[in-house]
């Protein structure tokens, strides 16, 4: 109690002493509140205990994790602390700044943005709640935001209470008038070369690759691997065989999107397996694409089967032609091109949005034969009901790699299914875990299905 | 030649193998005839959509309620019809409202809002007293994270240039702690979801949702802990508009409710859809049954 | 050797180095992803000059060979250079050659909301009757899969209207309970079919998929698969 | 106002252009089309140039270049890269050199195979996995559809998609295991009344057994997907209801969005009703 009436006293000193040295100010301010009212008073609250700061791992540098147990006048929902307030200095005994702050009952923060390898200091406030109303203008408060630029981190309400408590708001954090922590530090950042939370998931992930890797070594010494057939790819031959019996053009789309998505690759390099046989069947092929990057590479693939096919001569750069990148301009072009060509057969391989039902249904009216593929997740169904022969998902990156028919290309296959296998696995096993905990409440064993759930959720 | 063949095939055929463009018009007319007879069924309020109308209904007139256009002009038809009708709610409430948008499409349409349905309907409303357009700022959700402690830290102008600080109705307007309601329209990034993340949690502030029917499920989970209430699509505009119309029917007699035309429309074209797939499974069956016979015969 | 062997080692070294990374927080390796999508976005600006010069030579060749309907290409030609204009010049702009390129009141967003907007959103409703074409096309019950397609969109289309109410106040009138209830719980295995058998499926879809990714980038980094660079001759 | 009006009658005379698609080609088509390739190029093209080329390279470039002639090395000179690749590209322009613009492209593809490999396992792989690491059979809790008797219904629904998967697996056509009908009979008799079993203790004291569906769709769609393993026996009439789950998930998901496609065209008609014809307040 004493202490709060000596803080009370210097308040209304330093009050005073601000009356007479800024006379500005002062009259804005004498004839207010400050002065009629009493001085509202910050309880003072429990500091945080266990208070701790380390460099947080597993990132990139420039961070520091701050850890504290709850005060004790935290402790309830409906306690008297607002929130934690964050110190920072580059010594341990002053110049401390507000760096952030956590709500309460947040026993963390993360500090940002740091320099890496320098010695850092931590303190925590405890913020009490502000039970009155806001008696600070906007006039008041800007030069003091001003001057202070880190009480941004604050409420307005918090801060034109710690004005009206001490016009030097600074000092108040400096002050032990308010529940402050012991200092933690000195503690640096530093980047990690590793990130081990990704343990789990470099090893699952090197283990399909490995897989692979050895499915496709295995297939290049020689070892017949078995593959069964996939509809949509046996169609691909005899939709290219109608087109050149009926004299009409094949239509290829590669999807809407850039060689930046590995759908419109998968597109390209089927594109370079039918191109071949397009070739050796003297067939017309007709590619409208909607970006440039996929202009130019579809025009080297084509170029290369023509050549391998033993055609150069019939090979033109005008087979492959740019539309728009907007897609439903494109959409538009190709419907156009549909209705006026009328191509015996159109193949849509690639990334595909809402235009796949516009174009396969035009594509439908024309009576083309029409093969897709694509692993957008919400266009399959509008292929699977307007297409001859849809390839889902894993089949269109399977298709080019089956229809090579080289053995190092069907051996990743191989090493794919290896994957589905691990998977199906895993999924097994932590189910059977998961039905035991759940049907018998036993910890033990719902202790494993977390660990195994863990290994998965990366 | 094409042409005998059709004439060649039988009724059934020719059924089965329909021209598309008899459906084309089907759809069309199941669109078009409701919209221009103005057709509309009373709906049934759903609790989510109940929440948000009693929460207006219930604010004390000279509340204040905040309006955040954030959509665009390709989501438009589905997200207007609940934009006008909450406005026109709060304006017969007589609440004051604060029009602003976190999407930079959602600037034109706040303009276009108030001279549509504010201007004309509520002549008494005047600007700067019972309403105000903020405008479009930028910065997505961080724009909300501050302008939930300070406001005027974001705005220092309205829409139009005028500075906030002469504006009456921006005077006891601290931070958005200072609005009762906020409503967002849209369910797109930065939408319903920033708004309770950033406005709704930290501040403490009531938040309701009008969305399209698609985004709609991903918001449920917010309900009601989180979220007020919700419309989702031109349902949910439908169910509003009814009630109010129910509550209200005097002062909502005259004024257009398209969100239940809208609906009208979108019923009627799904059980056309509905019919068509049924009538191609007759026919097929009838088709098959007849191919079946003929073999058989053979 | 500098038309095949180099380009298969940048695609190893650049593809490696990307998967490795994921795994290194430290510098400069922490946000190599985004470095490359910006990476990529530049290399597309200036791929786009291969893309929109091939669109002005086949319209302008069209033109001049009068082919048919080369009308229409003087008219997709005069759109082009005329957007092109008022984007790069910034005509109209409010603020001058400083401002958004998209700013309101500029030729580009005057051209844009008046002839882009309504193009764009007319596109996209045509959607609506090819979804009813397609789905009376499909939706025949003529084998066990297309049964369960059939079935399962029906009952879904079902559910989001509000006529299974309406049947069922209908058969609660005429006093048969049992197809009341019936049609009750419609909206109810509506949500059943999404959150269970639709999801499972899903499931096995999204995991194909992720390992079908997984092969298919492992043999463009090593090598295996090359259609995408052409050949070795000119 | 009169540019308004232009505007909307501009508008409305493409909207029309547009549909007039569905009856069947025409030159009015043709002219919306025209427009409409021509102006998206355009402006693709120059929001591409000032958001890409103009705010991503040079604004971070061209400070980094001149910081290097006071000596300093800014961190952003590594966009001289991506611009030296850009004109790599470029050389496609001029034939005899042509074939360098594939290293570009190769820088391309490889990174795409990086990115993809590493995010596609990690979001679509081990994430799906680990969210279908769940107990097949629980104690109902209260959420969404199944306290309204939703229980009941997904049981009996389990049961009698278990009971039509093992008659398909046991007698379907052409992937049936190799056993004598009567042992294949017994066998169904003996699933038949555990799932009659089932049924009814599930109506007295409801257990929750969606995850059992949910578990075989995963386990059976990934068995579709399996390349080096011909579909017959067992392992066919897995992959057979793995289609099953494939076909409800694509009816599902065309039925579910079939609501918004409609909204779309309504907003198109309406605005030709409200804001062109003015027929309809």
């Amino acid at each position: 109690m004493l202490r709060f009436k000596a803080a009370i006293f210097t308040l209304l000193l330093l009050l005073l002493f601000c009356l007479s040295a800024a006379a500005q100010t002062a009259e804005e301010l004498s004839d207010t509140a400050a002065l009629e009212e009493p001085v509202y008073e910050i309880p003072r609250l429990a500091q945080v205990t266990n208070f701790e700061a380390k460099d947080s791992p597993d990132d990139a540098g420039g961070e520091i994790e701050l850890t504290w147990d709850l005060s004790v006048d935290d402790k309830k929902e409906d306690g008297l602390v607002s929130k934690y307030v964050v110190l920072r200095s580059q010594n341990p005994t002053s110049d401390f700044h507000i760096v952030g702050v956590a709500n309460h009952r947040d026993s963390s923060y993360i500090d940002k943005n740091l320099k890496e390898g320098t010695d850092y200091y931590y303190k925590i406030v405890t913020f009490p709640k502000y039970q009155g109303e806001v008696r600070l203008t906007r006039e008041e408060i800007d030069p003091l935001m001003e001057q202070y630029p880190e009480l941004t981190e604050l409420d307005i309400k918090d801060v034109s209470m710690l004005a009206e408590y001490d016009r030097d708001i600074m000092s108040v954090f400096d002050d032990n008038i308010l529940g402050i922590s012991r200092v933690a530090g000195p503690v640096k950042s530093r980047a990690q070369w590793f990130n081990s939370k990704d343990l789990d998931t470099l090893i699952i992930g090197l283990t399909i690759c490995i897989s692979v890797v050895i499915f496709i070594g295995m297939a290049r010494g020689g070892r017949k691997l078995f593959l069964r057939r996939i509809g949509g790819l046996q169609a691909i031959e005899n939709a290219i065989g109608r087109a050149t019996e009926m004299g009409k053009s094949i239509l290829f789309i590669p999807g809407i999107q850039d060689m930046d998505d590995v759908q419109t690759v998968a597109g390209i390099t089927i594109l370079g397996r039918i191109a071949k046989t397009i070739a050796e069947y003297d067939t017309k092929i007709n590619m409208p694409v909607s970006r440039s990057i996929v202009m130019t590479t579809a025009r080297e693939t084509i170029k290369e089967a023509y050549l391998s096919a033993g055609r150069p001569d019939a090979y033109s750069d005008d087979m492959v032609h740019y539309i728009t990148d907007e897609q439903f301009g494109y959409v538009a072009a190709v419907d156009g091109i549909m209705v006026r060509e009328k191509p015996a057969t159109c193949f849509y391989l690639g990334a595909f949005f809402a235009e796949s039902l516009i174009m396969a249904e035009t594509g439908n009216s024309i009576g083309a034969i029409q093969i897709a593929g694509t692993a957008m997740p919400a266009q399959l169904p509008f292929f699977v009901a307007a297409c001859d022969y849809t390839l889902i998902g894993e089949e269109l990156f399977a298709a080019s790699a089956y229809l090579s028919g080289e053995p190092k290309q069907l051996g990743s296959l191989k090493g794919q299914d290896v994957g589905k296998f691990i998977a199906m696995v895993f999924i097994i096993i932590g189910a059977v875990f998961a039905t035991l905990a759940a049907l018998t409440g036993s910890e033990d064993i719902l202790e494993i299905t977390n660990m195994i759930k863990s290994w998965f959720s990366a | 030649m094409a042409n005998d063949e059709k004439n060649n095939r039988g009724l059934l055929d020719r059924l089965q193998f329909i021209d598309r463009r008899y459906i084309f018009i089907f759809i069309a007319l199941a669109v078009i005839i409701p919209l221009l007879l103005g057709l509309r069924f009373e709906e049934k309020p759903s609790p989510i959509v109940l929440a948000l109308y009693d929460k207006v209904d219930n604010m004390p007139p000279g509340s204040r309620l905040l309006m955040s256009f954030d959509y665009g002009p390709t989501t438009a038809p589905e997200i207007q019809p609940m934009v006008d009708v909450i406005l026109r709610h709060a304006c017969l409430r007589g609440l004051k409202v604060y029009l602003m948008a976190v999407w930079a499409t959602g600037q034109s349409l706040t303009v276009q809002t108030v001279e549509d349905v504010l201007i004309p309907e509520f002549p008494d409303y005047e600007y700067g007293i019972d309403y105000i357009n903020l405008g479009y700022k930028a910065g997505n959700q961080g724009l909300i994270r501050v302008i939930v402690d300070d406001m005027k830290r974001m705005y220092s102008t309205d829409a139009n240039g005028t500075d906030i600080e002469q504006v009456p109705m921006m005077k006891q307007v601290e931070s958005l702690k200072d609005m009762d309601l906020i409503v967002s329209f849209g369910g797109g990034f930065p939408g319903i979801k920033e708004w309770i993340l950033f406005a709704g949690d930290p501040g403490a502030i009531p938040i309701g949702g009008a969305c399209t029917a698609v985004s709609a499920p991903q918001l449920y989970p917010y309900y009601p802990n989180q979220m007020v209430g919700l419309l989702g699509g031109i349902k949910g505009a439908a169910e509003y508009e009814s009630h109010v119309l129910d509550r209200y029917p005097d002062s909502f007699k005259t004024k257009p409710t398209p969100g239940m035309n809208m609906m009208v429309a979108q019923m009627v074209a799904h059980i056309v859809i509905m019919l068509f797939i049924v009538f191609g499974n007759v026919m097929y069956f009838m088709y098959r049954g007849k191919e079946r016979k003929l073999a058989m015969e053979k | 050797m500098w038309r095949r062997t180099v380009p298969i080692m940048i695609t190893f070294i650049v593809g490696t180095v990307l998967v490795v990374a994921e795994f290194i927080p430290h510098k400069p390796f922490g946000n190599l992803g985004e470095d490359f999508s910006l990476y990529f976005d530049i290399i597309a600006v200036f791929a786009f000059i291969l893309g929109g010069g091939n669109l002005c030579r086949v319209h302008f060749s069209k033109v001049y060979r009068k082919k048919t309907d080369w009308q229409f290409s003087i008219v997709t030609l005069l759109g082009f250079f005329v957007m092109l204009a008022a984007g790069l010049f910034k005509i109209g702009n409010p603020e001058g050659i400083q401002g958004d390129v998209t700013a309101a009141g500029s030729l580009f967003a005057d051209l844009y909301d008046s002839m882009f907007t309504p193009l764009q959103g007319t596109m996209y409703a045509l959607l609506a009757f090819f979804v009813a074409s397609a789905s009376y096309r499909a939706f025949r019950a003529k084998n066990i899969d297309a049964s369960i397609l059939l079935i399962a969109a029906f009952v879904i289309l079902l559910g989001r209207t509000p006529a299974p109410s309406l049947i069922a106040d209908f058969f609660a009138g005429a006093g048969i309970t049992f197809m009341a209830t019936a049609f009750n719980f419609v909206p109810t295995l509506t949500d059943w079919i999404m959150d269970v058998p639709n999801l499972a499926g899903q499931r096995a879809i999204l995991i194909g998929i992720a390992l079908g990714v997984i092969s298919m980038a492992l043999r463009l980094i090593l090598g295996v698969e090359r259609t995408y660079l052409g050949s070795d001759s000119k | 106002m009169g540019s308004d009006l232009i505007g909307v009658w501009i508008a409305a005379f493409l909207t029309l252009g547009i549909m007039s698609f569905l009856y069947k080609d025409n030159p009015w088509y043709k002219f919306s089309e025209a427009i409409f390739v021509g102006l998206s190029a355009g402006y693709w093209f120059a929001s591409l140039f000032w958001q890409s080329l103009h705010a991503k390279f040079w604004a971070n470039w061209s400070p980094a270049v001149q910081s290097l002639f006071q000596g300093q090395f800014d961190y952003n000179l590594l966009y001289t890269g991506a611009g030296i690749l850009g004109l790599m590209m470029l050389l496609r322009l001029i034939p005899p050199i042509g074939w360098i613009s594939r290293w570009p492209l190769s820088v391309v593809v490889g990174g795409t195979a990086g990115l993809y490999l590493i995010n596609y396992l990690v979001s679509n792989a081990v994430r799906q996995i680990g969210s279908t690491i769940q107990p097949v059979v629980t104690f109902p809790e209260s959420i969404g559809w199944i306290n309204s008797g939703g229980v009941i219904i997904g049981n009996v629904l389990v049961f009698a998609v278990l009971i039509v998967s093992l008659g398909f697996i046991l007698f379907g056509r052409n992937t049936t295991i190799d056993l004598p009908t009567p042992t294949k009979l017994f066998f169904f008799l003996i699933a038949l009344v555990a799932c009659a079993l089932g049924t009814f203790y599930s109506l007295s004291m409801p257990l929750n057994l969606t995850g059992l569906i949910i578990f075989m769709g995963v386990f059976c769609g990934l068995i579709y997907f399996f390349f080096s393993k011909e579909h017959t026996g067992f392992f066919g009439g897995a992959a057979t209801v793995g289609t099953w789950f494939l076909m409800v998930t694509f009816g599902a998901s065309f039925g579910y969005t079939v609501m918004s496609r409609m909204s779309l065209l309504i907003g198109r008609i309406d605005f030709l009703l409200v804001e062109w014809l003015k027929v309809v307040n």
